[in-house]
């Protein structure tokens, strides 16, 4: 076996050295009823160019989004990323190490985490940011709990512009204590009224900015409004990129903002590995969930970063941490540092801008088809369209044309009523002119 | 936010690095360096200290008469992001890894953290289009294929733990935790025992244990550990009652042992009306050769981080698949991997046979990049393979433990299974602490061993060398902890204690940083 | 060879590093390490002083009833390759690479060698198996887009150079001269004019302009410069004969240098019946700023590698193509990239118009990988951007030496071009050679400038920045250059004499290695 | 431009500091007529996005050899090359530095030279090698320029079954010298005499093994007659895994070995880069053409690397130099060594023991075709068939199935009398039994 090292001479030696007879001896402890004979029941081992043609082979009953028009966004996006990030990011010293728990040989994992939380501080427009978490939807779950313990009130109220999926995972969450989610009813057109929920024991209402079906909306009558009655406000962003464009939560008075990076860190990758963003007021910050890089100096004087304030977390506090979260999403944290470091002011507020005019020519390709209406009037590179059909099995047509065509609001919406016509399209920079059209034209062809 | 450029006045070019610090001027002494570098060991600033406008690393076109319809939620002033170009970005980030070891670079015997080789194939195959390019949203006809690799993975998972389910969304091990501590918790809610509120977790187990159980409305009742470092099996049974909802139980323990009673402990659980949660962090020790649905567990994750050899990536991403026996099976989280009539499809609703799901952990059904990785590794090394994972594992813990039995402590005796333990008590009279003995370790070209874990033992030091390490490398650990201690016979405990000495950084303050926390970069004028 | 294994006894695992050497005791002394490590810089060991028998990097099936039919020419015994698994592998190399500087770590100022950053869309777009996994005898029509790649190129090269005809075959640098003063010959030859056997050749010439030229039958006349490190053009033109068969000058010169007499040389080459070949190495300064053509060069060469940024990996590959003058275009190698009525096609024969052809340099059409990053290169800078390359490169180096003019001292009045000269006077009354001011800077962090060349300049230090660098780090290095004159001031020229002090290893004894050659390893034994 | 880090506030800040009033003021010495005006006539910068468009749709217009049942070799050969070989080449320390002229730094490069050195001395059987040059083909031609210097002979024959490309290039570089080159005709049924050839002032013979055609023998006869009249042999081989299975060319009495290291090493590249192999007898080291990696210590006596015996070379020795070489194929090398390392003994070994067989499974196939005729009887993984047509057109045609069926003998001999009807035929280990079927199918519904 190519990664195994040790040579039949080296066992007997090692087993000499131990005293022991065989490898057997070592598992004497493990009941004798529990020992497998034999290896179970699987294939043998096999050389890489084996291993490799059977990955190739699952991967090519695939279509890759970048071979097909893809309008697909519902809280993944495609962003174009620059080679270097993914050629830094397998840099041995990155990708083969643990969390930075010995601080003087793990200065560059701690320097980027620092430089990663000052990013989502600025972007976000928050005080301060943790080193991340697995993904935004268990974030907005995180924030919960952290509203729930910074207000020591039990109600959640949760906004029909929440993506469900996110809204589901806050639900899973609070299940298990006595939190009271109340969750409103999803909301296409934009007309819901939150500031018309709170109650004296709201804990937090969570908002998503562009919301689910792509609308973009000013929070800061809500946010007064939360503050009026000593409830958070949580902002929750999907589409990092927005962030270019549109005011940041920190602007708009959020108190804890959640974001998915993975747009502009680890890409696609079918849902996952993702990157949760998560940031909130100073003063908040030991209610705050996931590690945090701090600053500081060694024995020379120099400065250098270090884990901290990790009397919040589980390794220190077990039953009384802020989240049980250890393992996080450090090296999309990393990608995404290095993809914003490459962006810049000039470049993160660009590619917004080219997400927007790209969205703005795909909703007025879309409104120019008979029988197509757009619902948004303010959106980022995401609008949803009323068909004059059901828009699941409209999708699956189109994808035998290579078109994907947008998520069907039924599918995040299960037997969900008025949901069927729903269709959520998003264009991104890397959405091309011709692909627009050929969208354009396959739903003329589709709905003729 | 203000509307001026956030950054501040800007630091003059050439200007000294802030890193160098007070201490630069020990480097500009006559044995140092005038620059505060020292040849491939270079000084790097942070992002933000390097910026300039007018300068960026990509090349984007400005979209031609723009017009926003964002509805006035315009962004207003100016970020504060820094502009580099691509060379800058590049020489950035490859400075800082050069500040960090890896398991690339030598052994990273990390207990607990299973830091074995990370083999490039897996980095490769992740990369594909065909997986890396997936929308989890895109028409379920056109990812045939991804479905059918983790449906493949299911089944290895299956076989290899002798379990009946495989609830693969958890994103890291504590959230392997928490969906398993939740479908136990589902379980009992379902089935009328909604009162039971307990979960027994030994004093030894990671800090998960306890942090996931809370959030799952239990209570944690602590249970201690006997003389050789297993469960003290009669306390366990003792505080067994009907408000016992399971049993949280690493094993192989977080002691690097196995515990040899196991089928009693799990017979005593399931005989209170509770579930057997394990902890399968430590899964390294034993697949291949020990199927936990053998032992009685109900439930188990797996980091595939760990035993799977998806890299760590300097703290994550994880994935924590876990494993459910049938009486569990009905409460794994949404999404379903089910075979429908159009091929295979993930059912996202709690209908049907779903309709006891605890819900949803996170956006989209698990961390697919791990999966490939994962399922990688298990064809190259196959069934037989992994149960010489297994084997050459524990033989390299064991004999880790006997070479250093006599320089260091070991908390028990022997044979451990794939990582060994150690107290502190041999470094007492030297007056050196476990912490001063790790960071003279990094002196010595390797990372330490996990210091502080387990609780139960006195500075503890466990030690994980995994399989892909060869006996020449574990040779020079030896070498280098013999040495050390020479070293500590030979009066130099001093040495051990300023240690590390030659590292990028020497000993940090962390009291500092959590008393007076920086947690970001700020402009100067702030 | 012997039928033994000649690896010999294998050395007990975990014995003293060889490279620790007679220098261990002081490592192991107090302030040293016991392993001879210093944190992250770790000795390592050969490839040799590792392996074992059993032990394999692969998984190769053995073919089932393998039956040889290869006459009888079986290999007999042990070749002597060591076994090693893939983590080993791994480790081993990315050690090595951490005892090398590299322009992703700093600033690389090797003067000559355009040492720019190295964009990573280059490296992703050449292993595009659309590129990579061509093989070079397929079938024309499956290679369309290769060739079309190949022909763009040419187009891009035509444009710069103003030259009408590209060979991209040369591999590199000196195969390109090779390729250029060959074109020249045969077009002498047909003219009837093979008694031209004589090339004039600057002292300040790269060593391969003379080797070239004699390697193509001619004799060297070298022509001497003047005081402001030009060509001395009365000297050059009193050289002029019927027996002259070219000019061989860098332009920019290799004193970082533009020849402003070069219209007039190229006149007077002319007028004697002679071509003018122009070293295009330094094309870095001039690329988009100064068409070759337009000075009277016949034929230049150019190297991908330096001016369109294909990365030097530790030495090669390279890549040479060859501008020619319409006098010259017929003898260019083969193959010819030719439109024929099928699409692109890669002319193999000399005949037709491609009767001239000096013939074939190497196996196949070219260094194609190199092409794909330069074009990838050229298409992302396009003309705007590759005329700036030039402008900053220039600029950089002209801020270098304004920097850096009272502090060391300029072998020539400013301005240069890409790269600026610096000559030993300013160090010598401190008795420090341009090598230990080269090894001190070694340990400020910088990769030294090229030093001891060109010949015409006494311990010569030239400084080539390039336009890559951003002007902090051009102000680290002039403040590192200044704060190493001041300690010399200060009376520290032995800590220079005795640099580098931080480098993985000290200074190394150059004469040894050449008096007793030890050219490889060998086992112990022998 | 994302590549260029100075920005408009630098240039002029740097401007002031030269004391020049703007960039064209450094630009003086070039005569006024030269200079341009403005950027010459080609297309403007582009972002990476485009230009990776770009790049792929010029990637798309070719077909991988990988994505067709390929049989192509004849001097290029197709091997399945382990992911870390490119992962670790890929590390900016070895891809980014520069020739190690300056080794307390360079260490990591000259070491991996100095165990590629020995990797190559091992398998050819010499006793020294160099730190690579460009390719089998101009490292033969630097073979030959050797041989002369070493014997101060003039004649060099050539084989017959020398790659036409290999003995080409020998005949560019001895063209402008008083060399004398003899070639042999092209020998594809393995008849030449050579010993026969050889004459008083003969400075080597240059012969490949195994032969263009595939043909493998033992060279130890010529040797001998080579070393009898006393002229050097130089063996080629152009397929370096064969040196898995067949005698090295030391065992076999060569004196210069030259090898093509593609196929372990950068692998297919249409072409280039290769990596040139070169290896000799000791005494003849100060002969010996490129770069050479030396054992020494530094000031505190530890082992270390640096290039040595550079007064062989040009920057040295300048028109006296053994060769012009500079740059080689340093990073080719290190793919090299790095294959090499994995592959160990066993693996190399086996690695051409599964060429081999895969490559009698071919034979017997073709041979099972009416009409065809393989030639050789010892071979290594590749053969030459007599097709009853000719083989240029039918190549062509079974292209267009995604069969590469071999290379035409008239394709590397153009014109030449008695080659059209010859296919030249390889596999190896990533040639899988259904291509190997697809092969004879192809040929038998072509030849039908
Ligand atoms: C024993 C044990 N349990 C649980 C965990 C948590 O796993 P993760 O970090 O993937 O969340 C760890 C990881 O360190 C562990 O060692
Ligand atoms: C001026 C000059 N000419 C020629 C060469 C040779 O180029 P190459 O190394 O690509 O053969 C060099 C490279 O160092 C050079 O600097």
């Amino acid at each position: 076996m190519r990664y195994l090292p040790l040579t039949p001479d080296d066992r007997r030696a090692m087993l000499a050295a131990i005293g022991a007879g065989s490898v057997d001896d070592l598992f004497v402890d493990v009941p004798a009823s529990a020992r497998l004979a034999r290896p179970v029941d699987l294939p043998k081992h096999a050389g890489e160019m084996e291993v490799e043609r059977a990955l190739r082979a699952l991967a090519a009953r695939n279509v890759p989004a970048g071979e097909a028009a893809s309008f697909l966004g519902a809280g993944a996006y495609r962003h174009f990323i620059p080679a270097a990030v993914d050629h830094l990011i397998q840099r041995g010293e990155f990708l083969t190490s643990y969390t930075p728990y010995q601080p003087e040989i793990s200065q560059g994992t701690l320097q980027y985490l620092f430089e990663f939380q000052t990013q989502v501080a600025l972007i976000s427009g928050m005080e301060i940011a943790n080193a991340s978490l697995y993904d935004g939807a268990s974030g907005a779950a995180e924030a919960a709990l952290m509203a729930r313990r910074v207000t020591r009130r039990a109600g959640v109220i949760a906004s029909g512009g929440l993506h469900p999926h996110w809204r589901d995972t806050v639900a899973t969450h609070l299940n298990w204590s006595d939190a009271a989610l109340t969750a409103a009813p999803a909301d296409p057109e934009g007309k819901e009224d939150l500031a018309a929920m709170l109650r004296d024991d709201t804990a937090c209402v969570i908002v998503q900015n562009p919301d689910v079906f792509g609308r973009v909306r000013d929070l800061s009558p809500l946010a007064r409004a939360c503050q009026s009655r000593g409830a958070l406000l949580i902002v929750c962003v999907a589409e990092v990129a927005s962030l270019g464009l549109i005011a940041p939560p920190g602007d708009m008075g959020a108190d804890i903002f959640v974001g998915e990076g993975q747009g502009l860190g680890p890409g696609l990758n079918f849902g996952g590995p993702y990157l949760g963003l998560f940031a909130t007021r100073e003063r908040f910050v030991r209610q705050m969930p996931g590690r945090i890089a701090g600053e500081t100096v060694d024995a020379d004087g120099k400065r250098g970063w270090v884990l901290t304030l990790s009397t919040r977390e589980q390794h220190i506090r077990r039953e009384k941490a802020t989240s049980n979260i250890c393992t996080n999403s450090g090296l999309c944290a990393l990608a995404f540092t290095i993809h914003m470091a490459l962006l810049g002011e000039e470049g993160f507020r660009r590619l917004a801008r080219i997400n927007h005019a790209n969205a703005c020519r795909m909703a007025d390709r879309l409104a120019a088809i008979k029988g197509v209406a757009v619902l948004n009037d303010a959106f980022f590179n995401e609008v949803t369209v009323r068909l004059p059909v059901a828009a699941a099995p409209l999708v699956d047509r189109l994808a035998g044309q290579k078109v994907f065509a947008g998520v069907p609001a039924s599918r995040l919406y299960p037997g969900e009523a008025g949901m069927e016509n729903l269709l959520i399209s998003c264009a991104t920079e890397t959405t091309r002119e011709d692909e627009i059209e050929a969208l354009g034209r396959a739903l003329e062809g589709a709905l003729r | 936010m203000s509307t001026e450029d956030p950054r501040g006045p800007r630091r003059p070019a050439g200007a000294p690095l802030p890193g160098a610090g007070a201490g630069a001027s020990a480097d500009a002494g006559p044995g140092g360096t005038v620059s505060g570098n020292r040849a491939l060991a270079i000084e790097e600033r942070l992002l933000f200290e390097q910026g300039e406008a007018g300068r960026c690393g990509v090349d984007l076109p400005e979209p031609a008469n723009f017009k926003p319809r964002i509805g006035g939620t315009e962004r207003k002033g100016a970020i504060g992001l820094p502009g580099l170009s691509e060379p800058e970005v590049v020489r950035h980030f490859t400075r800082l890894s050069q500040k960090n070891y890896a398991i690339d670079a030598g052994l990273f015997p990390l207990g607990s953290c299973t830091m074995k080789h990370n083999p490039r194939l897996n980095e490769k195959m992740a990369r594909l289009p065909g997986f890396a390019d997936l929308h989890p949203l895109q028409p379920e006809s056109t990812v045939q294929g991804a479905l059918g690799l983790m449906a493949a993975l299911v089944d290895w998972l299956k076989a290899l733990t002798g379990m009946p389910a495989i609830a693969l969304p958890p994103a890291a091990g504590a959230q392997g935790e928490l969906c398993g501590m939740m479908t136990i918790r589902a379980a009992h809610d379902a089935g009328g025992q909604d009162a039971r509120r307990r979960v027994l977790v030994p004093e030894s187990a990671h800090g998960t244990n306890p942090a996931t159980a809370a959030l799952c409305g239990y209570h944690i009742d602590p249970i201690p550990a006997n003389a050789r470092g297993r469960v003290d099996v009669a306390a366990m049974k003792a505080k067994l009652g009907p408000d016992v909802a399971a049993l949280m139980l690493t094993n192989p323990n977080t002691c690097g042992l196995f515990e040899p009673d196991i089928v009693e402990i799990a017979r005593a659980i399931h005989d209170a009306g509770a579930y057997f949660y394990c902890d399968g962090a430590n899964f390294n020790a034993i697949v291949g050769k020990v199927r936990p649905a053998d032992l009685g567990i109900d439930v188990m994750h797996m980091n595939l981080h760990k035993t799977f050899s998806t890299p760590h990536g300097g703290g994550g991403p994880g994935s924590g698949p876990v494993a459910l026996a049938a009486s569990l099976a009905p409460y794994a989280p949404l999404p379903w991997l089910v075979a429908g009539p159009a091929g295979l499809h993930l059912q996202e609703e709690a209908t049907g046979a779903a309709s006891g799901a605890i819900g949803r952990l996170k956006a989209f059904h698990g961390q697919m990049g791990m999966f490939v990785r994962a399922y990688t590794y298990m064809l190259s090394h196959g069934s037989d393979g992994l149960r010489q994972v297994a084997e050459d594992a524990v033989l390299a813990a064991n004999y880790l433990l006997a070479s250093l039995k006599d320089t260091l402590t070991p908390a028990f005796p022997g044979p451990c299974m794939h990582e060994c333990l150690f107290d502190d008590e041999g470094l007492r009279k030297y007056d050196v602490s476990t912490l001063d003995f790790a960071k003279a370790l990094i002196d010595e070209g390797f990372h330490p061993m996990t210091v502080y874990f387990p609780l139960v033992v006195h500075g503890a030091m466990l030690v994980e060398p995994t399989e892909t390490e060869p006996r020449a490398e574990l040779d020079r650990f030896i070498a280098a902890v013999k040495g050390l201690k020479a070293r500590l016979d030979a009066g130099g405990a001093d040495r051990l204690k300023t240690a590390p000495h030659f590292s990028p950084r020497r000993r940090l303050d962390e009291t500092r940083a959590a008393r007076q926390p920086v947690l970001r970069w700020s402009p100067p004028s702030r």
